[in-house]
Order: C-alpha cells, then structure tokens, then sequence
C-alpha cells in the first residue's frame, strides 16, 4: 500500500466518532486513566477521535499538565510579594520567566530534565535536553546566551557509568558547542542512589529588550499559522505506535524510532532564523516544540490567544509519510517551532525562512470561535475546546505520608560517632576529600565545553557561578549557580530544598552580583509513593518558604518524577538556579587569590554540621541533621560581598559549601596556582570546635575572601557594622607554592593538584 | 592481509542529519539527481592470517556491540572483503 | 532597539574620533556560513583593533570591497561530513579564492578553526584536519610560538615569540605527508606551533600555516578570543594577567590593519 | 527505490584515530583476532526512478568533490547496491 492511500483511508473523524459511539480505543496504552477517559468523553460528549484521544493522552500526562505537582506548584505564586514581582516581566506559566535587569534589557532563564531519555542513549539524550531547553529560551523572543548542566550520575565506579558520563557529557557538549553557547557551569555528582537514574539537567539562559518579549499566544482571528524548522518523523511516539490502530486497516504499522537524534545544526540555523524574525517583528505569537509536539503547541497557542485555530494537517511536512494523523500531532521531533503571523506579514517571513534554507508549511489559521479544529484532507478529526487540553487536564492530590524510616535515618548521627570517621591525619584527609569523586576537579568535562564563544563570559568554571556580560556599552550582565544536594533533602526534604537555594544563592552573590530570580527542576521518584509524594510536598513548601524569606521568586522550571528503579527512588533532587545581575562584570570576583600578603577572612562561624556532609559521605555514613540554616545570615553574607566587590574591598571570594573549608581554601590555592598560609587556632576557640571540624564542618552562610591591605580596614568596619562575625586566618603567599595549615600540616600544591585532577581522567580517559 | 568489512547505517526511521545535510549540498553543486542521503559507518578488521569462522563470529559480535549503537544503528553487513574488491 | 549584539560596527577610527585615522575606510569582512559561530567575536577582534567589520553571507557573489577576509570558527553546516567540506562550495568562496590568490599583494585571508579547515577543503592551504587524538571536543587555554612573523597576519609580533589563546575544536589535529610538511617547513610556512604539549596529535605541532605568499593563513585556535582583557584566557605569554585577562591574539589583527594602511 | 553506496576509507599513510580507539577497546572486550581497524564512511545515494549512467557519473562526481577530502581519504567504491545486498 502506498503512503498516498494510507494517509487517505479510514481515518477516524468526528462524524465517524459520533455515529460510532461504541468503537474502542487504546486509552489505557496511551497512558490514561478510566476516570481520565470518561472525563474526555464528557468534555466532548461524545467519544474521542483516534487524534483527540492521542492529544489528550499527551497533554494530561505527568509530564505535560503536572497532575500531581501542580496542587503543591502553586505555593511559588502564593508565597510571591509585590516586592519580588518588582523585576519579572514574565512569571511562571510561560515558557520561561523573564527578568528585568534595568538599562531596557531582560533575561530569560530556566533549567528542564532530560533524565530518561540520557539513560536510555546517553549521547541523543543529553543532546536533544540541550536543545529543548534552548528552544524554550528563543520562544521568548531572547537570543540564548549559556547554557549549564548539573548532572547526577551512580557510582564512579559502577560498570555502566562509563557509558552515561562519556555519552552525556559528549552530548551536551556535541550539542550546546555546536548551537555556539558557552557553557558556564554546572554539577557533577556521583552517587548510588542514581545509578539507575542518571540526572541530566539542562540550563539556558536568554537575553532581549524589554520590547522583545513574545508569549506563546495565537491572536487575531485570520492571521496564520506556520510551522516551521525540521519535518515532523516518528519520534518519541513509540509506545503511542497502538494509534496505527486508528487508522483501522491491517497493515503493520511502520516502525517507530526508539530515541531522537538531535541536530545541532538544524537548531542555530534556526536560532538565527527567529532572532531575524523578532528583529523584523513578523511574528505575533511563537511557542516552540517540545513535549507532546503539535498537540502542545496547537492547544497552547489557542488557549492562550482568541480561543480558536483552525488547522489542515496534511499540510505538515513530513520525515516518515506513513505517520497517522494522531501519531503526527503526539510526534516529539526536535528542531520545529510554531508562529502566529499577520497575512501582511506572509511574504517577509517566507523571505528570512528562504534567507536560512529553513523549510516551512502554513498550517490554518487563527479563529475566534474558541475551538480548535483539525483537518485531515478537509474532514474534520479534532474539535475540542482547547482550554480542555491545554489547560483543564486532571489535578490530583496524592496521598503523602513522611516515612517511617526518617525518624531512624535522623537519628544516626555521624557526629555522634564521630571517632571512627575522624582521620589522625588532616593532611591525608584533606587529599582524600579533594580526590573524592564529588570534590576532585570537573576539567575533564567542562574541557569539553566550549566557554569561550560569544567573547562574553567573565566568569565560567571553576568559579562559583558562571557570569557573562549582556551589554557591551555598559559591562551590564549576569551570573548563574546551580545547586543542590541530594543527600541533605534526603535527611530533611523541607532543609535541603532550602539548602539548594541558599546555595546558588550564596555563590551568585560570591561571584559579586544581586541574586534576582530563581528558577528549578525538582528531581523525585514516583509520586505514587506516598513517601515519595511527601518528599515532594515539603521540598516545594521549603522552596517556596525560603524563596519569600530571600526576596528571590521562581520564575519557571520543572519536574521530573518516576527517576527510580524498583521500588528505590533516587534522594529527592531539587536542582535550584539562581540568577543575578551586575552593573558592571568588570566587578566579578573569582574564587581565587594571586597577591602576595593579601589578607585571608572567613565570614561567618562553624558548628560541629559533618551530617550528610562529603565527610560522612566519604567514610560511607548518611544519617542525622543536615546543617542549620539561617536565610537572614544568608542574606547579610551575600550584601557583604556584593558591596565587596562594588567597592574593590575583595580580590577573591569563595564559598563554603560541600567539603567546608578544607574544599574551599584548596580550591581557592588551586585557581590561580598561589599558596597560602593559614592558622585555625581563633576560628577554633572562637566557635568552640577542633581543627578537624573547622576544616570539614559544611555550616552554611559562610565564605573565605582575600582582602588587599588598603582594604583590611574598610573591610572590618564593614563587616562589624553588619555584625556579621569575621576572622582574619591567613594570608596570601606567592613564595611558598602550598597550602599551609599552621600546626596541622603543608600540603604542596603540586601534591594537591595532582591529587585533585587525576580522578576523572583516571575513571574515563 | 584479509580483511572483514563490517557496515553500519542509521536506522532508517532515525533522523540522520549528516545524510540531510549531504543532501542539502548536492543541488548546490549542480547533483540533483538524488532524492535523499544517508550517512554511515564501514570498518574495516584486518586479520593476521586466515578468515577463521570464528575470527568471523568475533567482527559479528564487534559489529552488534562496539562498532555500532543497536539503538539508532543497524549493521547491514559483515563480510570478508574480496581482493579485488580491495 | 534589537536584541542582536551589532556585528557590523560603524567605522570604528583606530586613534580618535575626529575623523584623521589612518584606519578610516579598511574594511574587514567575516563571512557567515550557515552553523558558523565565532562571527561577532570575530567582528568584535576587528573592532577593538581599530579597524571595521563587516557581514559577508556566504551565499552572496559579492566581496563588498573589503580589504581583507576572515573566515571564523564555528560548525558549519554542523561539520557532519568534514569540516569545512560543504562551505568550502558556497558561492562567495569562489570570490574569495579568485581574490586571495596572485601574490604577497592579493586579498589577506585568515581562517580560524572551521575557517582553516574551510580552506583546506577549499585548497586554498594544504593539508587537512581529522579528529583529536583524544577523539573529544577540547577547550583549553593553549600556548603557542609565532614561527613566521612575516605573513600579513603576524607582522606585529616577533619570530619566537609566544602566546596563550583559547583552543576548542574537535576536529583539530592537523596531517599533511611528509613531502608537503617538508615543504612547509622549508619555506617557513608553519606559522604558528603549540608549545608546552601538543594537544590534539596535529603533525610537528602544528597550530596554523600560510600558502607560499603569506596573505592566507589559517590557524586552529581562536585568537578573537583573546583579544579583550575580562573576557579572554587566564593567562599571557607576557606573564601573570588578571583573571581572564589574556589578550595575545590581539596582534593578529592589528598586523592585518597595518599591512592594509601601510 | 535503487540506492548507489559510495565508500570512502582515510588513507592507509594517514594516522585513523577512531580506528586505533576501536583496535585498542577490542582486545578489552575479548576479541583478539585483528590485527588493525580502520574507520571510513558509507553514503547511500537515493535515486528516485533508475541508476542511469549519468547518475553514477553524478555519485563518481560526488565522491570525488563533496564526499571525500583527497588529501586524507580514498574512495574505496562508487557502486548500484544490489537489492539483496541491501
Ligand atoms: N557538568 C558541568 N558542566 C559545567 N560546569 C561544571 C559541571 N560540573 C561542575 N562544573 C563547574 O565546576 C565548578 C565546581 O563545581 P562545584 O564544586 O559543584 O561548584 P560549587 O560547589 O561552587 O557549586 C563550578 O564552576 C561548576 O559550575
Ligand atoms: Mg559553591
């Protein structure tokens, strides 16, 4: 049978659907529900076509319509205040938030999943994450500026995570360097709990005028609508291949592609390609493809527009011709984006789509009769509200329970037992924390990062955030830090949400700039397990709490849920990007010190805090409290360091996070290659803590900067009149070539470097 | 030396931009002859010696394993090259 | 106002603004290609030189009257089948290559990256570029040796001397047979060498070459990315700098400015 | 519809990175019978009715030009595939 007679026969439509009341159809293998089904059927009155029944599959699932998040999502609207809508232009519910960061410009931002998918084929996977995320950022009307990817993988030395590490940071790379992107930053995490369930979390970020801003609406009764970018394949619909069965005849369905394969290419070409559109203004509404394809971006634009589109789907351009018309509007191919443009405007978008060798098809157009309705060679086979599909899927509030195993868990602390996980010797332990696979160094991936393209970046890794300028004339930009920890939401998911924020948070403000804006993807098991559900529910609550106590909003993210094997869920995983802004980059500070005798500070104080730390972690212990947290020192730390850096007090500043102090005045060695000299015993008794606490404790609300001498005096003043608690524990030594703890040990930095970089290459070169 | 040839095509359902992309340029360079592109992967194993069965067995096993990616890919052959086949 | 950084600055004069500059009317072009990336960085370099950028899309049949050419890095046409190997047949290649050959007084041309590997494919330089021998993308601040100052792009530096510049390719590793390295070598067309460690295998460590008069050149790693202080490498071949303050590939374009007034 | 492959191998003198990698992981995974391998590429040429001469004057042309680069690799065949052959 020839494709031609395929795409004309038995096709289901709506005349078919109202005199065929009794005709089956395969919800149940697309994933629905019976309540979801007959919820369907009452919505239309009638049962569903094949198509409508594949658009409602898609656009009421987990993924697409947040089912069972959205009842606690809603806390991130509730808990803003005027005072933090003050820069969003754009709040959550669009493709991304968009943040006014003054002088007329705006930026975008916003960090998504691809978990599964990276599981499944490493490289495509991770590759088309990149690309979905960026085309997120370009439906804005934004040029994407950087990309970053916190990714979680299972144990370094577990046999299958040489496949995902290589794959995936291959294809981040393959993908994010191909679209001309730098990369600035990100995570690399290893740990049992995602062995399964590898994390691949993707990051970009946009930058436009205030003016340029596009919503993804479809206005204007008669204006059209076109797609455009790549032709439209089989891809991601494998398991919807059952709709062949809405075509009634017996041939085999043709086979379906098990992954999508991104092309890097196809995606700048269009970037370059929509950026020409917005500058051209000849687009009204843009949205682009993603996640249930044309179902998504029909419904979306409709619903958000007049209420009507009108649509002939035979006019889309097709990969596979044997595709059924439900298969074509559940199709997840990459590279394809839908806008609304004016008839005026027809000939100037065909010109730039011509200009890029971009192919195109004009699908139908705008109405106002508030339906939506779908054509198969002029008959009709979907006419739904919609709002019905986009917006109204089912909301449930699944049972949540705290388990019952977390009062055991919390009460197993490592400091209790603290003498078996105590080293004799600091030095060696200091070597070993800083070989660890958590805190060895990340240059073996993000060498395979380009973060150089655009000539922006102030700031990349191994700094505490990335930062890339946005305005040429007036240094003007932003910095970004992911975070999260996995291990502290486990012991406490209400804590480590918030810990995850504080964080970024923390590390933007080190960089030197104004955290603004948040966004997250909140990474979880299934929200079938009430345990699971309640990890959830109080990494929201925590989230959300924590964000109003900063003065920071969510402006956009995402939720990945089922990241588990069997009955064992990965930690709760709330990945949480901060961004901020600058007046100037010039002002950014790096994480480490080059000035001989420049004066070391530590900011804020140590409490004996080793559980869930990399410490334990190390020494194989999970259990007890995750360290205390306090949002108003937080907040003080982080004016302090801003102010630092607006007013040249500060030559380098890091954070303490992960691996405390002994991770951070390594680090900080490392950057540049500089030594230093560093006594502990005030810090100490000040705190009322041993030397091995000082160095491994995580306390929070704390970071190490060095102070040129001129500016020891300003410094202090500064810091005594916020009576935030500051000691002096070293000083800078260009001479010395190590990292020298009075007292306690000299660690050569040859000896630290060494240590430090050949954990990676030694698991994957 | 003998050699095996072993062969290995994108499946045909998954997008292969590198075969689009060739595709794409031929017209430009006065070729309209072809109405599509796919690109993929010949090895060539050199054998020490004889072609055992065996020695063939391992290329297939190396085909369905290392040489190509079951996921996006199919190795559509296996074979010891003729000589003159070069 | 449009979103889109300029990447055709007005005539920028080298000196001052009132209008003397030697510089006023040499025009540099960067040619775009589809999937090309470095072109405003590219464009940026010109700038901060003194000179003026302007677009070239590599579908016109027209050079605009520019002075001189660079072709910029990136992944054209997604390098899916060689780099380089579809650009190379784009209508204003053929202009390009008409104009660049003819002697030391013909079109200067620099290709950088996938511009180099633009014009090997295009036969404009010898050689070619296969994959790293690590096989992945490598980014990395590289330091490399001038070893010929006198080509159109590396007259303001000295022979021997060093630089630090961003490198990042996959595909950067650079053959040739032995007869056409001799020849290279011989007449001290190897223009630029990585030093302290070859990083992708590229044959006698070769980072960049020129053809016979020494207006084309091509060279892998990025000098546009290096040519202002806060945004370039760490480090200088000059010494310490501060952070990301590495501007030694400045030069390249400064040569070629001057060649072009002088 | 009638498929012209063309082959295209890098050069024997030229150094094949992938094929070392791949060469050295065999042994890894237990295959030691080859002795070397080499990476190429394979192109499938779609042609939409018959393989006139003219067409695989047009794919000889494109091997030549477009699909391979002279200086690091040969063209190992330009040739109809038979329809068993897939
Ligand atoms: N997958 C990655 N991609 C890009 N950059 C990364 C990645 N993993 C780590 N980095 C970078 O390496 C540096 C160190 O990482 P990390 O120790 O997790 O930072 P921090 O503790 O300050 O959040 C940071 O600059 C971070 O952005
Ligand atoms: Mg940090």
């Amino acid at each position: 049978m020839t494709a031609e007679t395929t795409r004309k026969f038995n096709i289901d439509t709506v005349a078919n659907a109202e005199t065929t009341p009794g005709q089956s159809l395969p919800w149940a293998e697309l994933g629905l529900k019976e309540n979801e089904y007959q919820r369907v059927e009452e919505i239309l009155g009638r049962r569903p076509t094949g198509a409508e029944l594949a658009m409602y599959s898609v656009m009421w699932s987990e993924h697409c319509s947040y089912k069972s998040s959205k009842v606690h999502l809603r806390q991130f609207g509730e808990k803003v205040t005027d005072a933090m809508k003050e820069h969003l232009l754009v709040g959550i519910g669009e493709n991304a938030g968009v943040v006014d960061i003054g002088d007329g410009w705006a930026v975008t931002f916003k960090v998504e999943s691809h978990n599964h998918p990276s599981f499944v084929e490493p490289y495509q996977g991770a590759a088309t994450g990149v690309g979905g995320i960026v085309r997120d950022i370009i439906s804005m009307g934004a040029r994407p500026v950087a990309v970053m990817d916190p990714l979680r993988f299972g144990a370094i030395d577990h046999p299958d995570t040489a496949r995902l590490v290589h794959g995936i940071v291959a294809g981040i790379g393959g993908y994010g360097n191909s679209l001309g992107l730098p990369n600035i930053g990100g995570e690399v995490v290893f740990d049992s709990v995602y062995q399964g369930n590898p994390l691949v979390n993707a990051l970009a970020v946009g930058v436009l005028r205030h003016e340029d801003i596009r919503l993804a609406n479809a206005s204007g009764a008669g204006n059209k609508v076109v797609l455009f970018g790549a032709r439209t394949g089989g891809d991601g619909i494998g398991g919807a291949s059952v709709l062949a069965s809405e075509s009634f005849d017996s041939s085999k369905p043709s086979k379906r592609p098990a992954v999508q394969v991104g092309d890097p290419f196809a995606e700048k070409v269009l970037i370059e390609c929509c950026l020409e559109l917005f500058k051209a203004s000849v687009v009204e509404g843009i949205q682009d493809l993603g996640a249930a394809g044309i179902s998504c971006a029909t419904s979306e634009l409709a619903s958000n527009g007049d209420g009507g589109m009108h649509v002939e789907l035979t006019n889309v351009l097709l990969r596979d011709p044997s595709l059924t018309p439900g298969e074509i509007l559940m199709s997840e191919s990459q590279e394809r984006m839908m806008a609304v443009v004016t008839p005026e405007n027809m000939a100037a978008f065909e010109a730039i789509m011509d200009k890029w060798a971009v192919e195109y098809s004009w699908l139908g157009e705008v109405t106002d009769t508030g339906r939506l309705i779908i054509e198969w060679d002029g008959e009709k086979i979907v006419d739904v509200d919609p709002r019905t599909v986009a917006h109204e899927g089912p909301v449930y509030e699944r049972p949540y329970s705290r388990p019952v195993w977390l009062d055991g868990v919390q009460a197993d602390a490592f400091t209790g037992s603290a003498a078996a996980g105590r080293p004799a010797d600091l030095r060696e332990a200091v070597l070993e924390l800083m070989a660890s696979p958590n805190m060895c160094a990340k240059d073996w991936v993000t060498d395979q990062y380009d973060r150089y393209v655009q000539g922006n970046t102030a700031l990349a890794m191994p700094d505490d955030a990335g930062v890339v300028r946005v305005d040429e004339e007036t240094g003007l930009g932003v910095a970004i830090s992911t975070d999260a920890n996995g291990r502290y939401s486990y012991l406490d998911p209400y804590e480590g949400a918030r810990l995850a924020l504080a964080e970024a948070y923390r590390n933007v403000a080190t960089s030197g700039a104004v955290p603004l804006a948040v966004t997250d993807c909140l990474n979880f098991g299934s929200p079938e397990d009430p345990e699971v559900m309640w990890q959830f529910a109080e990494t929201v609550r925590g989230l959300a709490d924590a964000c109003q106590e900063l003065g920071v909003p969510v402006t956009g993210g995402n939720v990945s849920l089922y990241n588990q094997t069997g009955g064992v869920a990965i930690h709760p995983t709330p990945v949480v990007g901060v961004l901020g802004v600058f007046d100037d980059v010039a002002r950014r500070t790096p994480s480490g010190w080059r000035e001989d005798g420049q004066a070391i500070y530590l900011l804020g104080t140590t409490a004996d805090e080793l559980d869930g730390s990399e410490w334990a972690n190390l020494r194989g212990h999970l259990g007890g409290q995750p360290p205390a947290l306090d949002l108003a020192a937080e907040k003080t730390l982080a004016a302090i360091l801003v102010n630092c850096s607006r007013d040249g007090m500060i030559d380098a500043a890091h954070d303490l996070s992960e691996g405390g102090l002994a991770a951070g005045l390594s680090e900080m060695a490392l950057r540049f290659g500089v030594g230093a000299r560093i006594g502990l015993d005030e810090v100490c008794e000040r705190d009322g803590i041993d030397a091995f606490t000082a160095l491994f404790s995580e306390s929070q609300a704390r970071a190490v900067v060095s102070v040129p001498r001129s500016e020891e005096v300003r410094f202090n003043d500064m810091c005594t009149a916020r009576n935030f608690p500051t000691m002096r524990i070293g000083v800078v030594d260009t001479e010395n070539g190590a990292l020298d703890v009075q007292g306690h040990f000299t660690l050569p930095l040859g000896v630290l470097r060494e240590a430090h970089q050949a954990t990676l290459p030694r698991h994957f070169a | 030396m003998p050699r095996i040839v072993v062969d290995v095509m994108p499946k045909p359902e998954i997008l292969d931009p590198q075969g689009k992309a060739i595709a794409g340029a031929l017209p430009r360079i006065g070729l309209t002859g072809f109405a599509g592109v796919r690109q993929g992967k010949r090895f060539e194993l050199t054998v020490d010696g004889e072609v055992t069965d065996e020695l063939l067995e391992q290329a297939r096993h190396a085909a369905a394993t290392l040489l190509s990616n079951p996921v996006i890919e199919d190795v559509t052959r296996v074979e010891v090259l003729e000589e003159d086949d070069q | 106002m449009s979103i889109e950084t300029p990447l055709i600055g007005g005539p920028q004069p080298l000196a001052s603004d009132d209008g003397s500059s030697p510089l006023d009317g040499v025009t540099v072009g960067v040619v775009t290609f589809p999937g090309t990336l470095d072109d405003r960085d590219a464009a940026r370099a010109v700038r901060l030189a003194g000179g003026s950028a302007v677009q070239l899309w590599h579908g016109d049949h027209d050079l605009q009257g520019v002075d001189a050419v660079i072709i910029p890095g990136g992944f054209s046409y997604g390098d899916y089948l060689r780099a380089g190997a579809i650009s190379r047949f784009a209508p204003l290649m053929e202009q390009i290559t008409a104009a660049a050959s003819g002697g030391a007084d013909a079109l200067p041309v620099l290709g950088i990256c996938n511009g180099f590997q633009v014009l090997t494919e295009a036969h404009l330089l010898p050689g070619s570029m296969i994959k790293n021998n690590s096989l992945h993308f490598l980014c990395r601040d590289q330091r490399l040796r001038v070893e010929n100052a006198g080509t159109s792009w590396t007259s303001e530096y000295a022979e021997g001397e060093e630089l630090v510049i961003p490198l990042k390719n996959q595909d950067g590793q650079f053959v040739a047979d032995n007869r056409t390295l001799d020849e290279l070598e011989g007449e001290g067309r190897v223009v630029f060498r990585y030093v302290d460690g070859n990083p992708n295998g590229s044959r006698r460590d070769i980072a960049g070459i020129s053809n016979a008069a020494g207006n084309v050149v091509g060279l892998m790693p990025h000098p546009e990315h290096a040519v202002e202080a806060g945004f370039g490498p760490d480090s200088s071949a000059r010494g310490a700098v501060d952070v990301r303050g590495g501007t030694d590939g400045l030069g390249i374009f400064t040569s070629v400015l001057k060649k072009l007034v002088g």
